[in-house]
């Protein structure tokens, strides 16, 4: 197996992942896209690792460390979409322009 | 080495057949009209991701992401989904129809990019060791030999997170409420 | 070597032996201070003195006289010349040697004559002037403005260098303005004001460049050291004579109101009338001829043969302006009904016999006539005052029959215009002979005719002047009185050298041990090299005098014998001529620059130019300049200049609008924008790479 | 008294300014006689500070620095604490604290709204330590610090104190107070300027040799400078270095067509706060030309220096056309100092002795003329409440003692010869005769022809304007107006600038005893010229 | 393998952690009334973290952990420093903001160090996995305090905003850390600049790494808010309750230099090629965007917003002229850049403090609501005079010589890009001043509002601290700018140990 077999899955799910960034009006969505862009650079990561072979396994550490900050980042992101839209009853991303120019 | 030689190899037909439910399932995510169904489908997407990760001997980074992800935090979209979602007083599509074109152009200018840079730079470098699994022991020293003070400060943004998160999405009490709970 | 050290060596270029004047002439500055203090003094106290301040004017002219009189007295006797200098700036190490500025006051023949002469006629006309202002506004201003005037004059005529000469310059300017401006309640007197000075002003930047030339060139402003590189052919000096030359004539063509700079003369007759006397006798107008006396030699020795158009050299040029002066300016006064305005053109045209003889190398003979008349056109001035005095208005025409009403400034006023008109033996007769004389000898022949027509000019608006002023009948209202002694006296004073002063310069005629004008103004640092007659030319006195005759012959013909003014004047009016000269031959019109005037319809073109004839050419040029003025100003400046500022800052607000406008409010176009500018950066350094 | 000769007069001179304002910060509003007190006894004794400097000082070593003080300041880029006086910015020095004492006398009883005496006079203290500081700086960074310090005093004088009337601006939709416009005009266009004489600075910092030679010192700079350190020849952006420099020197003077801002700053400004802008304010750009943009910088000011000619005469002829067509009075004096300045910098382009002298003598004169004429324009405005000089005819019946001044100090500002504005222009004319060697003889000659017929425009719009404003009836308006004429503050105030006006007319050597070697010294140094043996003659 | 700890070493950091600890159990137990107490913890827990940095200034540095992934030296200890006195003064700030708004105040104070703790650890990370948890911790908690005025709906879009692009740009900033590992094998700086330093344009790999870093710049990029990744800033600081804007301007700023600082030196020294360029027009248009964009605000706070991303543009020049100019000059870069980020630090949290005082006063943040207050409150105004004509540099006030500094390094830099870029930063600073003075226009020129009275009451002891501490460091600084030098020229051990 080819390194790049791995890293071209991680960039079509990048990619994705900023498309669904980009088009998602639903905060939640828009957070599933970005789970899907970490998990990009875990492919990343992880694959590297499989080509290098660290002697500390530094690509695999280095994807755990991502995964736990990407959780740690998902309840941020969730607490905050909580409290908009108790304030607002609204998820969704273009009713947020309250501050502009 | 051609395409039949890399063909001939099984550990790639498990690729393909890993790979293609990955994507379809990323895919899925992003444009699915169901929010159940995205975060359903990314649950799909990350066993998937899973399941490469042990072709690339990374079995312990395939069960954590497992145990983390597909056990905690997608509970915890639905979760979310299921309190955003349901008393939805608008009828409204799930995507921003006017942004797909130039999300489109772009993401798909992101792939070529990545991929070329990619594909450029590693050629066709193979993985080595598929079949043995970085063993466990080595990441448990380095988490906490070699990475302890990253490891220690990871659990200060976790915590962080879990304080600041109850703060911020718990509801408050009104100043009326407030007063009658004092007095009970 | 430089010239400065070159100077150092050679012996002085003394010809004749020359005292040193004594205590009198190292103490000759006090003669230019004393003005300016009795100005400050004027304005200190002198609303608390009885004359309102005229005490302090006079005393220190007083003390001037004295002293002057003491100098001149001494130059009759002995030639004397010293030179005093305080230094008030050096400028370290200009070109090899410093360039030095002083203040100093010179005592040589032509600076004593002149300041005897302002001395007297000053004090004449302060003393006049403190029964003529009597009860009327600012008199104590008007006492401090007199006293500045003079001690403007004082400093430009003791000045030993150009720069000195420049402040004395511009101070006369300065106190001409004040003067003439003095009823400045209503616009015309000082707008009259200013166009005297603009007019000097504009003259003045010729002074002052050419004063520039001459001082860079030599390295220094002295008059003495331009004398002596002027006699010694100086390469340097010769290099640039010609147009520093012509630059000096310029400023001195600005106050001596030589054609086409006249125009101010005219409507300075605004300011009072003893400020007309001063103005025209003694101080101001006088000023160019003594600078080109003062400056005599760069003319005589190099300046005046140099080219300036074909065969035309600078001294031609400068012969013809000042003939064309004494002509034409003659002529206007034969038809202005003001009897001011009569005596303003006539000084103009006296003014261009003196520039012609200085200029066609007549030092002695330009100055003698500057010397004489002097006295009788500042007694011709201060009598025309005294009638104004008497009959509350300046127009001939409201006057008449004055000579049994007034009889002392009738009598006054007949020897002024004889000496004016050149009748032997009163002053103008002599002085203008010289002049003759030495137009003949330099062989300006046609000059010459035109100069004796000038005198039969002079003799016939003088005739007819004294005609429609003191015979016939009296047309004005109220009575005339004659003026008060304190009036009446100064014109006796006056009279007095009016008659005899032509007697010092009687080419031949010696008396006793005094020696004659030529002599007195001979006593320079260098030689003048100018010609002076062994013996009185009786031919020419003769065709003079023939002129000046004529002259009273005809214009008593005309005038005198009916007294109707009127009637009169529609006898001389001839076709074409009469109006020509009525609009003083549209010279105003020219300065204005509307020479294209004339093609239209003429009746149009003359009505539309007197329009713009009230206000005079200051405000006329002076409109063309503010109109240019509010061009810049509002076209350019605000728009223009500060249009680029203003401009920028509306551009860069609207670009904070438009790129404030980026910010949306919208995460997703912000995510956008982020990985857009990511995208750029990332493929740009990629491909660069 | 070694301390005072070694900076500390100096530093007291800059220094005590911006202590008394920290003082009188302290001090409750309401005594504001106190304030008054201690304002004006400050800049009294800086005042008589600055003229024991000037008796002591050796005129006969005007070329080198006195009173000099070097400490170390700023280490890591060696930039010191370094000032002294030479010639040149002696007078400058003292005309400084000089208007500073007068401006506080005028102070005394006029007060523009809103009032608050404290912090106007706080801010003329620290304005002082700015201007003093200015002239005495001898290192590129203290003198930008200086050179900035006063930008926010005036700014806030201007705007604060400023006109309170309504203008519009073209490109901008709503009106907006004259006050706010003019002062912030003011205070962008100086940073401007500065902002890019700043990296010209640095340039020369970086220029002036490795890292352990890089210095910001003046006299040193001046030293490399004339020996060809910073010449184009060598160092190719040479040429922009002075163009940086030009800029933000040009902008302060102000030469056209950097001048838009002058006209608003000083017809918003508070009296006081024009008295300062034009007597010193402007002179801090002149004097970075002689001080630094010349000295360090010969070769390409040798380049430089026909633009600049041509510049200053544009300034000069543009400046006096503009004035014919103002109808306030304030204005007119405003835009008559973008041509006496013209003049300075026509002498400061000739690159000679006497070019240079003119301009300090021309910075010093019109200092003291048109601080003079503000002032007077000041008080006008103080009884009349307008400044159109239309409705102001008849002043001199009015105000005879007010119109006797305007009417002197309007002679003094067309250069009447004998009063101290003559002598900047008449030398600055003979110093564009004989430019320095090797620049095009017949442009500066040209320039001067050109200036010489500025100054009958000049004496045309003051003319006009004393006509306008003190002659003619009285407008019906003021019919049953009683006014008082001077007072005796202001008196006090501008009998002394009548004086040394006439003073230095008479007796230039007052101003040029100063200059004159130290110009000469550095005319020497940095163009090489010497003395030379034959005279140039006309053509030549 | 020895990964001994020294403790000595990271005593700040854990002086930090027990304090935040500490708020956070305090904080379990104290009534309501008392839980003002958290704050005055926090307070003295940082002060007590400055002793062990002083004591580590003054000790054998630099310290080298973890294979030389953890480094304390100068560099590290001037920033940490740095961190220590913003985050202290933005705490003394908060006390009196938080309690009046019955804001949770322990939870505020646990985050805020929690931040504070993250950019300790960036500084001294010196491998990629450290700095990029350093920059979770420090942003993570910041997301939360965004949206810390909870029932205000413009703070919940702050946070929501801050939020997403800071996730975005985390992502980014993985993807290029991912593919820096994938390329050189190693996550250690000095490993990868090795590696990275013998790749020559051309070799395959090169375009992988240019798109590497340029994306951990990104993210960095992010954090300091350089346009273009600074759309969130404006937003974030005008809905933010106004110390975590302060932080956010400042700290978390600071932070993102820190990271920008190590990875460019330490990583990538030999790509100048990539970032120089990169850094070069985020500096351009950060300046002229935010500048320009500033002059049309009406908002204090949110001119305050593109004010400090315009001040990061300032900041980013020197760094981006370094580049061009070789090896030689990166350390003036460095020090000009330390420099600014120090003087900067003090004015704007000065500014942040006047705003709170005056929102505190009259309700509002618009710029309209100032008017006059040169004469309601004089001493305030010259305060804020004092700052805001200290942000936009002009002399004698602290900022002057923050820009003396940049321009310094930029021409010394040389070059036409160098000047270029210098001319604009000068006509930068130019329109800056236009939107400053319009915050004074207001205070002095305006009139007050009908009816309002002159306020003599002074504002809470705290804020009074903070305040007299900021203007008197910022004129002391302006007139003896030795002191920030000091500090500047220390930061050049950074690459004095590594790699050089």
């Amino acid at each position: 197996m080819m390194v790049n077999q791995f890293l071209v899955i991680a960039a079509l799910l990048f990619s994705l992942g900023i498309y669904g960034l980009l088009v998602r009006r639903n905060v939640v969505m828009v957070l599933l896209a970005v789970e899907l862009m970490l998990n990009a650079v875990n492919i990343n990561l992880v694959a590297f690792e499989a080509w290098i072979r660290s002697s500390l396994a530094v690509g695999q550490v280095f994807s755990i460390f991502v995964i736990t900050i990407a959780a740690a980042e998902v309840g941020i992101g969730l607490a905050i979409v909580l409290l908009i839209f108790r304030n607002r009853q609204s998820a969704n991303v273009d009713d947020f322009d309250l501050m502009k120019y | 080495m051609d395409f039949a030689d890399w063909l001939a190899q099984p550990v790639n037909w498990v690729y393909l057949a890993i790979g293609s439910a990955v994507i379809v399932s990323a895919f899925k995510v992003v444009t699915s009209q169901n929010v159940v169904h995205a975060a359903l489908f990314l649950v799909a997407t990350l066993a998937g991701t899973a399941g490469l990760f042990l072709l690339l001997a990374a079995e312990f980074v395939a069960w954590v992401l497992v145990l983390v992800y597909i056990g905690a935090v997608v509970v915890l979209f639905l979760f979310g989904i299921m309190i955003t979602r349901a008393p939805v007083v608008r009828d409204v599509g799930l995507d921003n129809k006017k942004a797909r074109p130039l999300a489109a152009v772009l993401s798909l200018g992101l792939f070529l990019l990545l991929s070329y840079t990619s594909l450029l730079a590693f050629g066709a470098e193979q993985v080595q060791g598929v079949g043995e699994p970085t063993p466990t022991a080595i990441l448990g020293e380095a988490l906490l030999g070699r990475f302890v003070l990253p490891f220690e400060i990871v659990g200060f943004v976790l915590l962080a997170a879990l304080v600041g998160g109850i703060t911020v999405a718990r509801r408050d009490l009104t100043p009326a409420e407030e007063e009658e709970r004092g007095a009970v | 070597m430089n010239l400065l050290a070159q100077l150092a060596v050679e012996a002085p270029h003394e010809e004749v032996h020359l005292g040193d004047g004594g205590v009198f002439a190292e103490w000759a500055w006090i003669m230019l201070v004393l003005p300016f203090v009795a100005f400050l003094l004027i304005i200190w106290r002198g609303k608390h003195m009885k004359h309102q301040g005229a005490e302090f004017a006079i005393g220190a002219m007083a003390v001037n006289l004295v002293m002057a009189t003491v100098l001149f007295v001494s130059n009759m006797l002995e030639g004397i010349y010293h030179e005093g200098a305080v230094e008030i700036a050096r400028i370290g190490l200009f070109k090899g040697h410093d360039l030095i500025f002083e203040l100093g006051w010179v005592v040589d023949g032509l600076s004593i004559m002149m300041y005897w002469v302002v001395a007297f006629v000053g004090l004449a006309v302060f003393v006049y002037a403190v029964g003529y202002m009597h009860g009327d506004v600012r008199v104590t201003w008007f006492f401090a403005s007199l006293s500045l005037f003079a001690g403007s004059m004082l400093v430009l005529v003791g000045s030993p260098n150009l720069v000195q000469l420049i402040i004395g310059w511009e101070g006369v300017g300065v106190a001409s303005w004040l003067l003439i401006g003095h009823y400045w309640e209503q616009k015309e007197n000082s707008s009259a004001a200013i166009k005297a000075f603009l007019t000097n002003k504009v003259a003045d930047v010729g002074l002052v460049i050419g004063a520039i030339y001459i001082g860079l060139t030599l390295g220094d402003f002295r008059f003495s050291t331009l004398e002596a590189a002027a006699v010694d052919g100086d390469a340097a000096l010769a290099a640039v004579a010609g147009l520093a030359g012509l630059l000096l004539f310029i400023g001195a063509m600005g106050k001596s109101a030589q054609f086409p700079f006249h125009i101010w003369l005219p409507d300075a007759m605004a300011g009072p009338t003893p400020v007309s006397a001063l103005m025209h006798a003694a101080t101001m107008v006088t000023a160019g001829i003594y600078l080109m006396a003062r400056t005599f030699p760069l003319y005589q020795n190099l300046a005046g043969d140099v080219a300036i158009l074909g065969s035309l050299d600078l001294r031609g040029l400068m012969v013809g302006i000042g003939a064309i002066t004494l002509f034409g300016m003659g002529l206007l006064a034969l038809v202005a009904d003001d009897i001011k305005k009569v005596l303003a053109y006539s000084t103009v045209s006296q003014l261009g016999y003196m520039m012609t003889a200085v200029a066609a190398g007549g030092y002695t003979a330009g100055l003698f006539h500057l010397f004489t008349h002097a006295f009788f056109k500042a007694l011709l001035f201060l009598g025309a005052g005294s009638v104004i005095h008497a009959v509350h208005s300046n127009n001939m025409s409201d006057m008449g029959g004055l000579r049994k009403d007034m009889p002392k400034t009738f009598w006054t006023f007949i020897v002024g215009s004889l000496a004016l008109a050149g009748i032997m033996p009163l002053a103008g007769f002599w002085s203008k002979d010289e002049i003759l004389a030495t137009l003949d000898y330099e062989g300006y022949q046609m000059v010459f005719w035109v100069a004796v027509a000038g005198a039969f000019v002079t003799a016939f608006y003088m005739t007819r002047a004294v005609a429609l002023t003191f015979f016939g009948t009296y047309k004005g209202h109220g009575h005339p009185h004659e003026s008060p002694s304190i009036m009446t006296t100064p014109l006796i004073v006056l009279a007095i050298p009016s008659v005899i002063a032509g007697f010092f310069n009687i080419p031949g005629v010696k008396w006793g041990p005094i020696r004659n004008f030529t002599e007195w103004l001979a006593a320079r640092t260098v030689a003048m090299g100018d010609h002076h007659a062994e013996a009185i030319e009786w031919n020419l006195a003769a065709i003079g005098l023939a002129a000046g005759l004529a002259g009273i012959l005809i214009g008593w013909l005309i005038f005198g014998r009916d007294a109707e003014t009127q009637v009169a004047r529609d006898r001389v009016e001839v076709p074409l001529l009469y109006p020509l000269l009525r609009q003083k031959y549209y010279m105003d019109h020219l300065a204005l620059g509307l020479v294209g005037a004339t093609k239209g319809p003429l009746a149009r073109a003359v009505d539309w130019i007197n329009t713009y004839v009230i206000d005079g050419i200051v405000n006329g040029v002076g409109a063309v300049v503010k109109a240019a003025g509010t061009v810049i100003y509002d076209g350019i400046d605000q728009r223009g200049v500060d249009g680029i500022f203003n401009g920028a800052a509306a551009a860069s607000d609207a670009a904070g609008r438009s790129l404030a406008k980026l910010q949306t409010g919208r995460l997703q176009n912000y995510a956008t924008g982020f990985v857009v500018g990511a995208l750029i950066l990332v493929v740009a350094l990629v491909v660069a790479l | 008294m070694n301390w005072f000769e070694n900076g500390g007069a100096l530093s007291l001179i800059v220094f005590l300014p911006l202590a008394a304002a920290l003082v009188m910060l302290v001090i409750p509003k309401a005594r504001e006689e106190a304030i008054k007190q201690l304002a004006l006894l400050v800049s009294v004794v800086t005042f008589a500070l600055s003229l024991v400097v000037a008796f002591a000082f050796e005129l006969g070593s005007s070329a080198s620095y006195q009173f000099e003080i070097s400490a170390p300041w700023i280490s890591a880029i060696g930039s010191n604490y370094h000032i002294g006086v030479d010639g040149i910015s002696l007078p400058l020095l003292v005309l400084s604290t000089f208007v500073l004492v007068l401006s506080i006398i005028y102070s005394w009883n006029h007060w523009e709204e809103p009032r608050n005496p404290k912090a106007f006079l706080a801010l003329m203290l620290i304005l002082a330590t700015g201007m003093n500081g200015t002239f005495v700086a001898l290192d590129l960074v203290l003198f930008f610090i200086f050179f900035e310090v006063v930008l926010l005093p005036m700014y806030f004088m201007i705007g604060i104190w400023g006109d309170k009337s309504m203008r519009k601006i073209p490109g901008f939709a709503r009106e907006i107070p004259t006050r706010l416009y003019a002062s912030l005009k003011f205070f962008l266009f100086t940073l401007f300027g500065s902002a890019f004489m700043l990296l010209g600075f640095l340039a020369i910092y970086f220029r002036a040799g490795d890292v352990a030679q890089r210095t910001f010192d003046i006299p040193e700079l001046a030293t490399l400078g004339a020996a060809g350190a910073f010449s184009p020849a060598a160092w190719s952006i040479g040429g922009l270095v002075f163009g940086a420099l030009f800029l933000g020197f040009a902008v302060k003077v102000p030469m056209w067509p950097f001048h838009t801002w002058l006209p608003d700053a000083h017809t918003a400004a508070p009296t006081v706060g024009s008295v300062l802008l034009a007597a010193i304010l402007l002179k801090l750009g002149s004097y970075g030309f002689v001080r630094i943009a010349l000295p360090i910088l010969p070769e390409s000011a040798r380049d430089w220096a026909p633009a600049i000619a041509i510049l200053s005469v544009i300034g000069i002829i543009y400046g006096s056309l503009a004035c014919l067509a103002q109808t306030d009075m304030k204005r007119l004096i405003a835009f008559s100092s973008v041509g006496h300045m013209g003049f300075v910098m026509l002498g400061i382009s000739t690159l000679t002795d006497v070019g240079i002298n003119a301009a300090i003598i021309g910075m010093v004169a019109h200092g003291l003329i048109t601080g003079l004429l503000f002032f007077l324009a000041g008080s006008m405005h103080h009884r009349y409440h307008t400044r159109e000089m239309s409705r102001l005819g008849g002043n001199q019946t009015l105000m005879p003692k007010m119109g006797g001044i305007l009417g002197f100090t309007a002679m003094a500002s067309l250069g009447l010869p004998g009063l101290a504005g003559f002598w900047g222009e008449f030398m600055a004319l003979l110093g564009a005769f004989n430019p320095l060697e090797g620049l095009n003889v017949s442009l500066f000659r040209t320039a001067m022809v050109i200036g010489a017929i500025g100054t009958v425009l000049t004496a045309g719009y003051l003319l006009w304007m004393l006509q306008k404003v003190n002659f003619g009836e009285p407008s019906e308006e003021w019919v049953g107006h009683e006014f008082h004429d001077v007072d005796r503050f202001e008196m006090a105030a501008w009998v002394p600038l009548m004086i040394l006006i006439v003073i230095i007319g008479v007796y230039p050597k007052l101003v040029l005893g100063s200059t004159t070697d130290a110009v000469v010294a550095m005319v020497d140094t940095a163009f090489n010229s010497g003395p030379t043996a034959a005279l140039t003659v006309f053509g030549g | 393998m020895n990964y001994d700890i020294d403790y000595l070493a990271l005593a700040p950091e854990i002086v930090v952690i027990i304090t935040l600890l500490g708020v956070l159990a305090l904080d379990l137990v104290l009534p309501r009334r008392l839980k003002y107490f958290t704050g005055a913890i926090a307070v003295v827990g940082l002060t007590l973290s400055a002793i062990p940095l002083i004591l580590l200034a003054v000790g054998d540095l630099p310290v080298s952990m973890f294979d030389g992934s953890y480094v304390v030296d100068q560099f590290a200890l001037v920033l940490k420093g740095l961190f220590l006195v913003s985050g202290y003064v933005v705490l003394v700030m908060s006390v009196s903001y938080i309690e009046s708004d019955r804001y949770y105040q322990g939870e505020y104070y646990f985050l805020i160090l929690s931040s504070i703790l993250g950019s300790l650890v960036m500084a001294s990370a010196r491998d990629l996995i450290a700095i990029f948890i350093g920059l979770e911790l420090t942003t993570a908690p910041l997301f939360l305090l965004a949206g810390w005025k909870k029932g205000d709906l413009k703070s919940n879009e702050a946070a929501l905003k801050y939020f997403v692009l800071g996730v975005l740009s985390t992502a980014i900033l993985l993807w290029g850390m991912s593919m820096l590992y994938g390329a050189t094998g190693s996550i250690q700086f000095a490993e990868i600049s090795a590696a990275v330093s013998s790749l020559r344009s051309g070799d395959p790999m090169m375009p992988l790494v240019v798109l590497a870093v340029v994306f951990v710049m990104v993210g960095f990029g992010f954090k300091v808010a350089a346009v273009p990744f600074h759309f969130w800033a404006p937003d974030t600081y005008e809905g933010s309750p106004i110390p975590v804007t302060a932080y956010l301007s400042v700290g978390s700023k600071a932070a993102g230099f820190v990271g920008m600082f190590v990875f460019v030196y330490l990583a990538v020294p030999s790509l100048s090629s990539v970032w120089g360029p990169l850094i070069w027009v985020m500096a351009a248009l950060s300046m002229t965007v935010a500048n320009l964009a500033a002059l049309r605000q009406t908002n204090i706070v949110r001119l305050l917003a593109y004010s400090s991303i315009a001040q990061a543009g300032f900041m980013l020049v020197p760094f981006a002229a370094a580049s061009l100019a070789g090896e030689g000059a990166l350390a003036a870069g460095l020090e000009a850049t330390v420099v600014y980020l120090v003087i900067y630090a003090l004015m704007n949290l000065g500014a942040f403090a006047v705003v709170i005082v005056a929102v505190q006063r009259t309700g509002s943040a618009e710029i309209d609501s100032w008017a006059g207050l040169g004469r309601l409150d004089g001493r305030l105004a010259v305060l804020a005079s004092v700052f805001f004509f200290s942000l936009a540099g002009i002399p004698p006030l602290a900022g002057w010589y923050a820009k003396f500094k940049m321009f310094t390094a930029t021409i010394a830099a040389g070059g036409t890009w160098a000047y270029v870029l210098a001319a604009v930063a000068a006509v930068n600073a130019v329109i800056a001043l236009a939107y400053y003075a319009k915050v004074a226009k207001a205070m002095w020129f305006d009139d007050p509002p009908e009816g309002a009275e002159e306020i003599t009451e002074a504002p809470s002891g705290s804020l009074v601290l903070v305040l007299t501490i900021a203007a008197v460091v910022t004129v002391v600084v302006g007139v003896l700018p030795n002191i920030p030098d000091f500090f500047g020229e220390a930061t050049r051990t950074l690459l004095a140990t590594v790699g050089g």
